[in-house]
C-alpha cells in the first residue's frame, strides 16, 4: 500500500543576506549610520578631488593665512572650515587625515583579520600543544591594551628601523603595529566559531568524504565562522582609529606633515585655551561622528546577525 | 578559599606599602622651622618640569639655577635690567690682568648653622670644576686662593673679560655639611642631590620628584633688608601646556611657567591674573648641514633660504608678536649685537639666487626639529622654503632623540636655540660656530659644518681681551662675517612668559634669564 | 589549586621573560639618556665617560645579561631621573593608580548595573533607548577628548573641581597614601574617575545589556518566573548571578585596556601615578623606569588574571580549581 | 572455518583523557596519571553483509563512539577494525582513501550535518566530483539530480541552502550525500533522533529501501528499541562501553536475557498493552568516569552478587546468534 | 465546576498588524484530578498552549482573544503582580530539559526554598524542611546532601525529580508538564512517568501533559488532545483514541510508528512536514498531505463534531458522518459544547 507522493509545499524563507539587508533599510538609524560611513569613506577615497588644497604641498601654505576662522565667521571664502596656525586649510586637512585615519583603521584591521582568522582557524581544528600556545600569547597579548602594545612595539620598531625610516613609512608602521596589536580578537572569535563548527557533524562528513583537511578548514568552516568577524571587523576599525588618534595624541603617531585626524585633534588641543577653537573642535567632530558611526554600524550588524534574531 | 584571598590581597598590600615607605624615607626632611613671619604667604607655582637634582652642580640648566636662587645665594646675580648685584660678595677688584680679589659677606650662615667662610667659596669652586657640566665654564679659572677668613683671590689662566658673570654660577655650598660627600653623580644618588645646606631665603621640606617641592623660608635668612613676605611655597611640575593654565585659571596654582604663546591672547584678557613677556636672549636658528649637503656649500643657496624665510611672519604668526625676528645671533644687550644686521625677506631674490646656483627646480633634504613651538616654527620654514621649490622632510622627535641627532649630525636642516650661558656674544660662537673640537667642546653645537679658523681665532682673542672696544669690535666682525657668508638662519629671539595671579606682583620678580628671586618678593593681600 | 597557582606561576614567568626582551630592545635605543642629563655646554668627551661608567657602551648581550642578572635579584636598574631603583620609582606611584582605578571601577559598577538591567528588562522605554544612545557616544569619544572637555568645562570654565593632581593625601598606617580619606582628595579624584569611567560604563551597560536579554531567553528564567517569583528577584538573583560570570571574563580582559586609559587620563590631569611616569618616562627615555612599568605591568596582569579566575570559580560552581592530584 | 565477517571489531578500546593542554601533557611524561574517561572498553563485534545490525544503550554507553571510531573520525585507544580482512584503524586519512568510498555514515543532527553555507548542490557534488574527478560538469549535474529523486527530493531545488529545508528533507539530503559515492556500509548514528514521528517513518522506509536498492549493510545506531525492532536484524545492546547481548531481532524481544536488555524493554512506551509495568532499575546511573567494579551494570542490577561486584563478565555464547555478558546468566540464576 | 475552562483562545505572534496567528481557537476543559494529554509533533504549538495557560509567552507572543479560566476567575485579564500569585501557587510547571531548568549558579535548596516563599510567609528553617519532605517524596536518596548541591551536580534523572519536588511544594491544582521526560534515558523516563502519575494522585494534582510520544500519553493521561499546526484536531479518551483515531492526521501518526507495523514492512508515512506558523494554508491546515483531502478542505476550517469516540475536526469525517447518520444530528451538534 502506498500512498501517492506528494511534493510538498513549503516555504522558501528569504536569503540570509536579503533578510539581514531588509531588516537593515527597515532601521532608519541604520540607514543613517551606513549613509554617513559611505560618505566618509567616499570623502576619503576622493580626497585628492575634493579638497580645496593639498594639505601636504608646502608651497600652497602660507604663514599670512594663519588662523582664519571658519567662512561663516570670518567671511573668508576661501578657506571653508578656516585654517590652522600655519595657514593650512583645515577642510583640506580633516579630509585628508579622515582619508589617513581610514585607511590605517582599514588597513590595520585587515592584518588583524588576517593573522586572526588564519592563526585561529589553524589553533582551533588542530588544537593540542600548538593550540594551547597560540592562545596563551593571545591571552597575554589580549590582556595587556592595544595601546599599550603599540606604545612598546612602537619604540622597538623605532629603535630597530631608526626615526627617520620610521616617520617616512610611518603609516605602514602603524597599519604594521596596530595590525599585530589586536589580532588575538579575531583569532580567539575564530577559534571559538571552529571548535562549535568542529562538532557539527558537517565536518565529520566532509572528512568522511576524503577531503583535505584544508578544503574543510577554508571552505567548509571558515564561511560558517564569518559572521561574528563582520561586527568585530566594523568595531575594530573604530578601535583603531582610536588607538591610532590616542599614539598621536601622545605624540607617538603619525608625523606632523601628515596629520591624521588623531594628530589633527592632538595640534589642535593646544590651541583649546586660545580662542582658535575651530582647530580642535572641528577634527574632534569628525572623529566622533566617525567612531559613532561605525559603533552604530556594528551594533547594526550584531543584531541582525544573531543567531538568536536569525533563526537558521 | 577565603583565606587566600586574605592572603594574596594582604601580601599585595604589603609589597606595595613598602616601597611606599621606602620612597618616603627618601624624601628630604631637614629639620622641620616655624616662620617667625606672621604676614607669611603662601605660593603655589607650576612649571613645565621640576629640578632634577637640589645639587646645583649637577646640571646646567635653567631649572637647576632656579632652584639654587632659591635655596642658595650666588656671590653675584643678575638683576631684572640685565647688570649685575652684588650678593655673598660684597664687592671686589682686578689685582692684575690673571687675578681678582673678592670680599666676602659676613654674618651669614648655612642652613646648618654653620658660617659662611672663604674655606665655603674655594670648596664651591674646586667642586664646580669637577662638575661635568660647569666644568668648561671654569676651565679658566686656575686656583681661588685664600686670603683670610672673607676675602680671595681668583686666579685665571688667562684674563678673563667675564669673570663677573662667571661669579653668577657659584653659589657657595657649606664645606663642613657636605665634607666627603661632594661627588657630582649623574646617575645614582648622590647626598648633595638630596641634602642641601645653603644660604639661600628657602629651605626644602618635603620633595617627591616629578610630583612636588615644598619650601618655607629660611628664618635666619642673612638679607634682613629684604622685604620679601612669602612663607611657603609648594611647587609642582605639570607637563602639558593646557593643564598648566588650566591650574591657574581654576585657582590650583598662583603662578605658571612658560605660558604658550597660543594662551597668551586669552590671559591677557583675564581678570585678575597677569601675564608677564619678556625677551630673552635665547636665539632660535636654523643651522644648514653643509657637510651633509653639497647644496648649502653654495653661498647662493645659503642666502636664497636666508631669503626665503620671513622671521617677522613666523614672530608675528606663530609666535605671537611676543619674540622678536633676529637677523644675527647677538641678542641686543649683547657686545656683539650689530645694528645694522636686519632679518631679510625676499622671495623673488631668493627664486633668483636659486636659480643662479642651478637649483631652479630645487632639491629635498631632512629636518629634525623637538617638539613643541619649535616644531610649529619648523613647519613654517617648510612652507616658507618649499616656496623656492625646497622641499623638507620634517621630523618632530623627542628631546632624547632631538639630542642625539645633533651629535650624529645627522640631518640636513636642524631648527636650535641656544641661551649664552655668560650673557655675552662669545659664548654663542664658541659653541654654535667655531670649528668642532672634541676636546675643547668648541663647535659642540655646530651642526652646519662651517669651520673659519679666522673666526675660532677672533673667538680666542674675545676671550682674553680685556679691553671693552676691541672686544666689542671682534665680537661684531665674527658677526659681521657669520652673516655676510649666511652660515645659517637667525629665526627670532625668544620671548619668556609667566602668568600669575595679580597679587603675586609678578612683574617684579622675574628676568629675561629665566630667574625669580621668589625671596626677595613682595606678594601683596 | 596548587596546580593552578604553579601554573600561572609559570605563565608569570614566560611574561616577563618576553616583556624583558622587549623592553630591552627598547633600551638605549629610545634616544640618549646620558645627552639628557647633561647641560648644553658639555664636551662629548665627559658625555662619553659618563656613558662608559653607566656601562652603555657594552655590547647588547653583555648589557642584556647584566640586566636580567640584576632583574633576578629584584634589581630592575636605577631610574636616570630619580635617582633611585625603578622598582620603587614605580611601587610610590602605584598606589595613585590603583586609587584612581578603583574610584572608577565603583563608579563603572554604579553606573552600568542598574542602567544596564534597566535597558534589558525594559528594552521599547524612552530612557532605555536614552542610555543606550548616551553609552554609543560614550564608547566612541576618545577617552583623551573626554578628559580634555571635563577639564576645561569643570576646572577651567566653572572651576568647579580641581584641575591637576591628587590633593592631599592621608597616610594609612603609614603603609598607604589615600587619597580616599581626605575630602580634597576626593575631590581631585572626581574628574579623573569620572573620565575613566565614561569609557568603562558605556562597554559594561552594553555587556550586561545583551547578556541580560541573552539570559532572560533562558529556561531558567522562564522556569523561575513560572515559579511565581518577583520579578525583582528573577533579574537581581537569577539573571544577574548568572551574567556575572562574563563580566567577569570581560572586566579581566579590561584591566589592560584600564591601564592604557591610566595612561591617557594621567597625562591630561596630570595625576601622580604610572600612567603618566610610563609617559614621561618615555620622554625622558628613563629605560630603567620604562622597563619597570611594564613589568609590574605584567605582574599586575598575571595577579588580576588570577584573581579574576578565582572569582569565577566563586561565582561558577560548575568550575572547580582544586582538582586533586592522583 | 568462518567466513571472513564483513566487518570485524576486535577488542575495540576508547579513552580520552580527562585533562588537556600543555600542563596535563608534560604531566603525563613525567609518569602521573591522568584520569581517563573509558567510552568504550574491549568490544568485540562482527557485522555480516546486508545486514542491518541495531546498537542499542541509553546516552554515554558509547554507541556513538564506536561509530566514529569505526568510521575513523577518532582513533581507537587499543584493538583493531577489520573491513573485508583488511586492518582499517591504523590508517592514516590518504591511506584510508580507498576505504571512504564505501563506508559512510549518516549523523544524528540534520540540522547540523549539512553545511549551512552549502546549497544542497555544492554539498552533493562536492563528493561526487572529488571521487570520480574524470567526470564532465553536466555529468556532476546529471548524477545530483539523480541523487535527490532517488531519496524524493525535487532536483529543482538543488540551489537552496539547508535552512530552506525541512528537518525530514534534511535528513533525506544527508542519505543522499552518503549514497553519492555509492558505498557498501553505512552508518547510520540516531538518524531518527531528532526527526518527528510522521517524518521519522519517512526516512526508515527511505533507508530500507536504499538497503534493498544497493545491498547495503547498516550499522544503526538508536535508543529507540522500537525502530530496532522494525529495523534490525541483529541487535547489541551496549552499557557503559560494554557489550551486554548481541541476538537476533526477534529473540531479543521475545526472549530477553540479559537483566538490562529485560529493563529496556519493558521500559518502551507502549500504545497498545499497558498491562507491562517498566522494571523498575536500583541505584544511579553511573558515569564512564566513575565506573563501579565488576560488572558494568550491577549497581543497578537487582539480581546482581558478589561475584557480579567483582569480576567483569565476560561475553558467553548461548546459541549461534546470541552472546550475553552476564554472571547471573551464566549461573543460570536467571 | 470544571477546574480549568479555556475557552477560544487565540494566540499570536508580532504587533497587531502583522501578527500571525499560532494558535486558533482552543477550547477544552480540565477537571480536579484529571490527566489530560496534549500531543503533537514540534510546532503544532502545544508548548506554547502551556505557557499561554500561565500568561508566560515570550516576547512577541499575546493572548489575542479567549478566556482562560481558573476556578472561574479569567487568568488573561489578571496584572502580571496577580499572575504571579497563580504561577507555582495554583498552577505548576514542569519543563522539558532538567539539565537547563534549574539555574546552574543557585543550589538546589535556595530554588527550592524561594518557591515556597515567594507565595507563603513560611521561614526559611520550615522552608527547608518542607522541601527535605518532598525530596524524600520523589524518592532522592540523602535529600539533605542533595540539599546544599548545585544542579550540576546531579544526574538527568535526579534533577528531573527535583523539579517535580519543586512544582509539588504547595500542592497546585494544575501541573503542566511540557515534555518531561523527552531529555532523559528510556529506563529512567519510565521512572519518572511513573513518579509524576503517583505524586499527581497522591497529591490530588490535575496534570496537563504536553508531548510528542504517544506511548507516553497511553501511560499517564486519562484524555489526549491532539494539535496540528496550532489547532486542536481530535479530542477524545486516550485509550479510544489509540484504538481507532479518527481524524487523518491521528491515523498517519498512530500508524507511522513502527510498533504498529510489522517487523520488515514499511511503515507507514505522513507525505510532506508540519507547515511553519507562518505560512499556514487555507482552510484545514493537514489538507495538503491528507490523503482524504476533498475540495472543501481548502477553502474553510473544518468545525468540531462528535464521532462517537471522539471529537474531531474534519471535514470529510463531518460528510461521513452526515451521509451514514443523518438522522443522528443531534448527537452530532453536541460536538462543539463537549469542548
Amino acid at each position: 500500500m502506498s500512498y501517492p507522493v506528494r511534493e510538498i509545499t513549503f516555504s522558501i524563507s528569504p536569503r540570509r543576506w536579503k533578510h539581514i539587508w531588509a531588516g537593515f533599510l527597515s532601521d532608519k538609524l541604520a540607514v543613517l549610520a551606513f549613509s554617513i560611513f559611505v560618505f566618509y569613506c567616499l570623502i576619503a577615497m576622493a580626497a585628492p578631488l575634493i579638497a580645496p588644497f593639498d594639505p601636504y604641498d608646502t608651497a600652497l601654505i602660507d604663514l599670512l593665512n594663519a588662523e582664519i576662522a571658519p567662512s561663516w565667521i570670518s567671511g573668508d571664502e576661501r578657506f571653508l572650515l578656516g585654517t590652522d596656525a600655519q595657514g593650512r586649510d583645515l577642510l583640506s586637512a580633516i579630509v585628508y587625515g579622515t582619508r589617513t585615519s581610514l585607511s590605517i583603521g582599514l588597513l590595520a584591521v585587515l592584518m588583524q583579520a588576517s593573522i586572526g582568522i588564519c592563526l585561529g582557524l589553524i589553533s582551533g581544528y588542530f588544537g593540542g600543544l600548538l593550540d594551547t600556545l597560540l592562545m596563551r600569547c593571545a591571552d597575554i597579548q589580549l590582556s595587556f591594551s592595544n595601546i599599550l602594545i603599540a606604545i612598546v612595539l612602537l619604540a622597538a620598531i623605532q629603535s630597530i628601523f631608526g626615526l627617520a625610516y620610521y616617520q617616512d613609512h610611518a603609516m605602514i608602521m602603524l597599519v604594521f603595529i596596530l595590525g599585530l596589536a589586536e589580532w588575538p580578537i579575531f583569532a580567539r572569535t575564530v577559534r571559538a566559531s571552529v571548535l562549535a563548527e568542529k562538532q557539527k557533524e558537517y565536518v565529520d562528513a566532509a572528512y568522511l568524504m576524503g577531503i583535505s583537511q584544508i578544503r574543510i578548514i577554508f571552505k567548509h568552516i571558515l564561511p560558517n565562522t564569518i559572521s561574528p568577524l563582520f561586527v568585530i571587523f566594523t568595531i575594530q576599525i573604530a578601535n583603531v582609529i582610536v588607538a591610532e588618534a590616542a599614539l598621536s595624541f601622545l605624540g607617538l603617531g603619525m608625523p606632523i606633515s601628515q596629520p591624521s585626524l588623531g594628530s589633527l585633534i592632538s595640534i589642535g588641543f593646544d590651541y583649546l585655551f586660545s580662542g582658535i577653537w575651530w582647530i580642535s573642535v572641528v577634527p574632534c567632530a569628525v572623529l566622533m561622528l566617525l567612531i559613532l558611526v561605525i559603533n552604530l554600524l556594528g551594533d547594526v550588524l550584531k543584531n541582525h546577525l544573531n543567531p538568536r534574531h536569525y533563526k537558521d | 578559599m577565603k583565606g587566600l584571598y586574605f592572603v594574596l590581597t594582604l601580601m599585595l598590600a604589603t609589597v606595595v606599602s613598602s616601597y611606599t615607605m621606602a620612597t618616603h624615607a627618601t624624601t628630604i626632611n631637614t629639620q622641620t622651622i616655624s616662620t617667625k613671619a606672621t604676614s607669611a604667604k603662601t605660593i603655589k607655582i607650576a612649571l613645565d618640569h621640576d629640578p632634577i637634582s637640589l645639587d646645583p652642580h649637577e646640571q646646567l640648566t635653567e631649572k637647576t639655577l632656579q632652584t639654587s636662587h632659591l635655596l642658595f645665594d650666588p656671590l653675584l646675580r643678575w638683576t631684572q635690567d640685565n647688570t649685575l648685584e652684588a650678593r655673598l660678595a660684597t664687592h671686589w677688584r682686578n689685582l692684575d690682568a690673571h687675578t681678582t680679589r673678592f670680599f666676602l659677606r659676613d654674618n651669614v650662615t648655612f642652613h646648618s648653622g654653620n658660617p659662611l667662610t672663604v674655606d665655603d667659596v674655594v670648596f664651591t669652586i674646586e667642586r664646580l670644576k669637577k662638575s661635568p657640566d660647569f666644568k668648561a665654564l671654569f676651565d679658566n679659572i686656575l686656583t681661588v686662593k685664600k686670603v683670610d677668613r672673607l676675602t680671595f683671590d681668583i686666579v685665571t689662566k688667562k684674563p678673563t673679560p667675564l669673570l663677573l658673570n662667571l661669579m653668577t654660577y657659584v653659589f657657595p655650598m657649606d664645606h663642613q655639611f657636605y665634607q666627603d660627600k661632594d661627588r657630582v653623580l649623574k646617575f645614582g644618588k648622590s647626598f648633595a642631590s638630596y641634602n642641601v645646606s645653603g644660604t639661600g631665603p628657602f629651605i626644602v621640606t618635603k620633595r617627591e620628584q616629578g610630583k612636588q617641592i615644598d619650601f618655607i623660608r629660611n628664618p635666619n635668612y642673612w638679607d634682613t633688608s629684604s622685604k620679601g613676605n612669602i612663607g611657603r611655597i609648594e611647587l609642582t611640575p605639570i607637563k602639558s601646556n593646557s593643564t598648566r593654565l588650566a591650574a591657574l585659571l581654576s585657582d590650583d596654582v598662583d603662578f605658571i611657567h612658560p605660558v604658550a604663546p597660543l594662551d597668551t591672547k586669552r590671559l591677557e584678557n583675564t581678570a585678575n591674573i597677569d601675564l608677564i613677556t619678556l625677551l630673552s636672549s635665547r636665539v632660535l636658528l636654523l643651522q644648514l648641514n653643509q657637510t651633509k649637503r653639497a647644496e648649502f656649500q653654495d653661498i647662493r643657496v645659503r642666502k636664497a633660504i636666508n631669503l626665503a624665510i620671513n622671521q617677522q611672519l613666523i614672530v608675528d604668526k606663530v609666535l605671537k608678536g611676543l619674540s622678536k625676528a633676529a637677523g644675527q645671533l647677538s641678542h641686543e644687550q649683547f657686545m656683539g649685537h650689530v645694528e645694522e644686521l636686519q632679518p631679510l625677506y625676499n622671495l623673488d631674490q631668493a627664486r633668483q639666487l636659486m636659480q643662479e646656483a642651478g637649483y631652479a627646480s630645487g632639491f629635498r633634504v631632512s629636518m629634525i626639529t623637538s617638539y613643541g613651538i619649535n616644531a610649529q616654527v619648523a613647519q613654517a620654514i617648510e612652507s616658507m622654503l618649499a616656496k623656492i621649490n625646497i622641499q623638507i622632510d620634517l621630523k618632530a622627535v623627542p628631546a632624547a632623540q632631538y639630542l642625539r641627532a645633533i651629535d650624529e649630525r645627522s640631518t640636513d636642516l636642524l631648527l636650535m636655540s641656544w641661551l649664552s650661558d655668560t650673557q655675552d656674544s662669545n659664548n654663542l660662537f664658541e659653541f654654535l660656530i667655531a670649528c668642532t673640537d672634541e676636546k675643547t667642546g668648541f663647535g659642540a653645537f655646530n651642526t652646519h659644518g662651517y669651520c673659519n679658523p679666522a673666526i675660532d681665532n677672533m673667538i680666542n682673542a674675545a676671550n682674553e681681551e680685556l679691553d671693552q672696544t676691541k672686544r666689542r669690535d671682534l665680537l661684531q666682525t665674527i658677526e659681521k662675517q657669520l652673516a655676510a657668508d649666511a652660515v645659517f638662519v637667525p629665526i627670532a629671539w625668544l620671548h619668556l612668559s609667566w602668568a600669575a595671579k595679580r597679587h603675586i606682583n609678578l612683574h617684579t620678580i622675574v628676568n629675561n634669564q629665566n630667574l625669580y628671586y621668589l625671596g626677595d618678593t613682595v606678594v601683596s593681600d | 589549586m596548587f596546580v593552578f597557582l604553579l601554573r600561572r606561576l609559570l605563565q608569570a614567568c614566560i611574561v616577563m621573560l618576553i616583556i624583558s626582551l622587549l623592553s630591552f630592545v627598547i633600551q638605549g635605543n629610545l634616544g640618549d639618556p646620558v645627552r639628557q642629563m647633561v647641560g648644553q655646554s658639555v664636551t662629548s668627551e665627559e658625555v662619553e665617560k659618563i656613558r662608559q661608567e653607566q656601562g652603555l657602551n657594552d655590547s647588547f648581550f653583555q648589557q642584556y645579561g647584566r640586566y636580567i642578572k640584576n632583574a633576578l635579584h629584584g634589581d630592575f636598574g636605577e631610574s636616570y631621573f630619580y635617582k633611585e631603583p625603578a622598582f620603587h620609582v614605580i611601587m610610590a606611584k602605584l598606589p595613585a593608580t590603583i586609587e584612581l582605578t578603583l574610584a572608577a571601577i565603583i563608579l563603572t559598577i554604579v553606573i552600568a548595573i542598574p542602567c544596564g538591567v534597566f535597558t534589558a528588562i525594559r528594552p521599547k522605554n524612552l530612557a532605555s533607548h536614552g542610555i543606550m544612545f548616551f553609552s554609543t557616544i560614550g564608547l566612541s569619544t576618545p577617552i583623551f577628548i573626554t578628559a580634555i572637555l571635563l577639564l576645561y568645562v569643570f576646572s577651567a570654565l566653572l572651576q568647579w573641581t580641581p584641575s591637576f593632581g591628587r590633593g592631599e593625601t592621608v597616610s594609612i598606617m603609614g603603609l598607604w597614601e589615600s587619597g580616599f580619606f581626605s575630602l580634597d582628595g576626593l575631590y581631585h579624584l572626581i574628574l579623573p574617575s569620572i573620565s575613566l569611567s565614561f569609557i568603562l560604563a558605556p562597554l559594561f551597560i552594553r555587556l550586561i545589556r545583551s547578556e541580560m536579554l541573552e539570559i532572560m531567553e533562558s529556561e531558567y528564567i522562564k522556569y523561575a518566573k513560572a515559579k511565581g517569583l518577583s520579578s525583582a528577584r528573577v533579574y537581581f538573583i537569577h539573571a544577574l548571578k548568572n551574567i556575572m560570570l562574563p563580566i567577569i571574563t570581560i572586566g579581566g580582559i579590561q584591566i589592560g585596556n584600564i591601564i592604557a586609559y591610566t595612561i591617557l587620563t594621567e597625562t591630561v590631569f596630570q595625576w601622580p601615578g604610572m600612567g603618566s611616569l610610563f609617559i614621561d618616562s618615555i620622554n625622558r627615555v628613563d629605560t630603567p623606569v620604562i622597563s619597570a612599568y611594564l613589568m609590574v605591568v605584567g605582574v599586575i596582569f598575571v595577579f588580576t588574571n588570577t584573581l579574576v579566575d578565582l572569582v569565577y570559580g566563586l561565582f561558577n560552581p560548575t568550575v572547580k580549581l582544586a582538582v586533586k592530584d592522583v | 572455518m568462518k567466513p571472513t565477517p564483513f566487518i570485524q571489531i576486535c577488542d575495540l578500546e576508547k579513552s580520552f583523557p580527562l585533562k588537556r593542554g600543555l600542563f596535563a601533557h608534560l604531566y603525563q611524561q613525567q609518569g602521573y596519571k591522568n584520569p581517563h574517561v573509558h567510552a568504550l572498553n574491549g568490544i568485540n563485534l562482527s557485522i555480516e553483509k546486508g545486514e542491518a545490525l541495531c546498537v542499542v544503550g541509553e546516552t554515554g554507553c558509547g554507541k556513538s563512539t564506536l561509530a566514529r571510531v569505526l568510521m575513523g573520525l577518532i582513533a581507537p585507544s587499543k584493538g583493531q577494525i577489520y573491513y573485508q580482512g583488511q586492518r582499517i584503524d591504523n590508517l592514516t586519512h590518504n591511506e584510508r582513501m580507498p576505504f571512504r568510498k564505501s563506508m559512510q555514515m549518516i549523523f544524528q543532527n540534520p540540522y547540523t550535518s549539512l553545511n549551512p553555507r552549502m546549497t544542497i548542490f555544492q554539498t552533493l557534488s562536492e563528493p561526487v566530483s572529488f571521487h570520480n574527478a574524470k567526470l564532465t560538469k553536466e555529468q556532476v549535474d546529471d548524477k545530483v539530480a539523480e541523487l535527490m529523486l532517488s531519496v524524493d527530493l525535487n532536483p529543482d531545488l538543488s540551489d537552496a541552502y539547508p535552512h530552506e529545508f525541512s528537518g525530514g528533507q534534511r535528513q533525506r539530503i544527508s542519505i543522499a550525500r552518503a549514497l553519492s559515492v555509492d558505498p557498501d556500509f553505512i552508518v547510520a548514528d540516531e538518524p531518527l533522533a531528532s526527526l518527528d514521528v510522521s517524518v521519522q517513518a519517512q526516512v526508515l522506509n527511505l533507508m530500507k529501501d536504499k538497503q534493498q536498492q544497493h545491498n547495503l549493510t547498516y550499522l544503526f545506531i538508536t535508543h529507540d528499541l522500537t525502530v530496532v525492532k522494525h529495523f534490525a536484524n541483529r541487535v547489541v545492546v551496549m552499557y557503559l562501553g560494554q557489550v551486554c547481548e548481541i541476538a537476533d531481532a526477534n529473540t531479543l524481544f521475545t526472549q530477553a536475557k540479559h537483566p538490562y536488555t529485560q529493563a529496556l524493554i519493558s521500559a518502551i512506551p507502549r500504545l497498545d498493552n499497558n498491562a507491562i509495568t517498566p522494571i523498575k532499575l536500583a541505584g544511579e546511573v553511573p558515569t564512564p568516569l566513575h565506573k563501579p567494579t565488576g560488572c558494568a551494570f550491577q549497581a543497578r542490577c537487582h539480581y546482581a552478587n558478589d561475584r557480579c561486584r567483582n569480576e567483569v563478565p565476560i561475553p558467553m555464547q548461548i546459541d549461534v546468534s546470541t552472546l550475553i555478558a552476564c554472571h547471573a546468566v551464566e549461573e543460570e540464576r536467571l | 465546576m470544571a477546574l480549568l475552562e479555556v475557552k477560544n483562545l487565540n494566540v499570536s505572534f508580532g504587533a497587531k498588524h502583522n501578527a500571525v496567528p499560532v494558535l486558533f481557537d482552543i477550547s477544552f476543559i480540565l477537571h480536579r484530578r484529571e490527566r489530560i494529554a496534549i500531543v503533537g509533533e514540534s510546532g503544532a504549538g502545544k508548548s506554547t498552549l502551556g505557557f499561554a495557560l500561565v500568561n508566560l509567552l515570550s516576547k512577541p507572543g499575546h493572548i489575542h482573544s479567549g478566556t482562560v479560566k481558573l476556578d472561574g476567575t479569567n487568568l488573561t485579564t489578571l496584572t502580571s503582580p496577580q499572575m504571579q500569585k497563580i504561577r507555582g501557587k495554583r498552577i505548576a510547571m514542569i519543563f522539558q530539559d532538567p539539565m537547563v531548568t534549574l539555574n546552574p549558579v543557585i543550589t538546589i535548596g535556595k530554588q527550592m526554598v524561594e518557591a515556597i516563599r515567594a507565595h507563603t510567609s513560611i521561614n526559611r528553617h520550615d522552608a527547608k524542611k518542607i522541601v527535605l519532605e518532598k525530596l524524600a517524596q520523589v524518592q532522592i536518596p540523602a535529600p539533605d546532601i542533595r540539599f546544599d548541591q548545585y544542579p550540576h551536580e546531579l544526574s538527568g534523572g535526579m534533577r528531573q525529580r527535583v523539579i517535580i519536588a519543586t512544582a509539588l511544594l504547595l500542592t497546585p491544582d494544575i501541573i503542566i508538564a511540557d515534555e518531561p521526560t523527552t531529555a532523559l534515558d528510556v529506563t529512567i523516563q519510565a521512572e519518572i512517568l511513573e513518579l509524576l502519575k503517583s505524586m499527581c494522585e497522591e497529591n490530588n494534582v490535575a496534570l496537563i501533559l504536553i508531548t510528542h510520544d504517544l506511548g507516553v500519553v497511553s501511560r499517564v493521561a486519562e484524555r489526549t488532545m491532539v494539535m496540528y499546526a496550532g489547532r486542536i484536531v481530535e479530542e477524545g479518551p486516550t485509550l479510544e483514541i489509540i484504538n481507532d483515531p479518527q481524524h487523518p492526521y491521528t491515523q498517519g501518526l498512530l500508524n507511522a510508528l513502527p510498533q504498529m507495523t510489522l517487523a520488515g514492512h514499511k511503515l507507514n508515512q505522513i507525505p510532506g512536514s508540519m507547515p511553519s506558523l507562518s505560512d499556514r494554508p487555507n482552510g484545514c491546515a493537514f489538507h495538503p498531505r491528507c490523503q482524504y483531502a476533498i475540495e472543501k478542505c481548502q477553502i474553510k476550517q473544518p468545525n468540531y463534531i462528535y464521532s462517537g469516540i471522539s471529537t474531531v475536526a474534519c471535514h470529510v469525517l463531518e460528510d461521513m458522518i452526515s451521509e451514514t447518520s443523518s438522522s443522528d444530528s443531534a448527537f452530532l451538534n453536541d460536538g462543539k459544547d463537549v469542548l
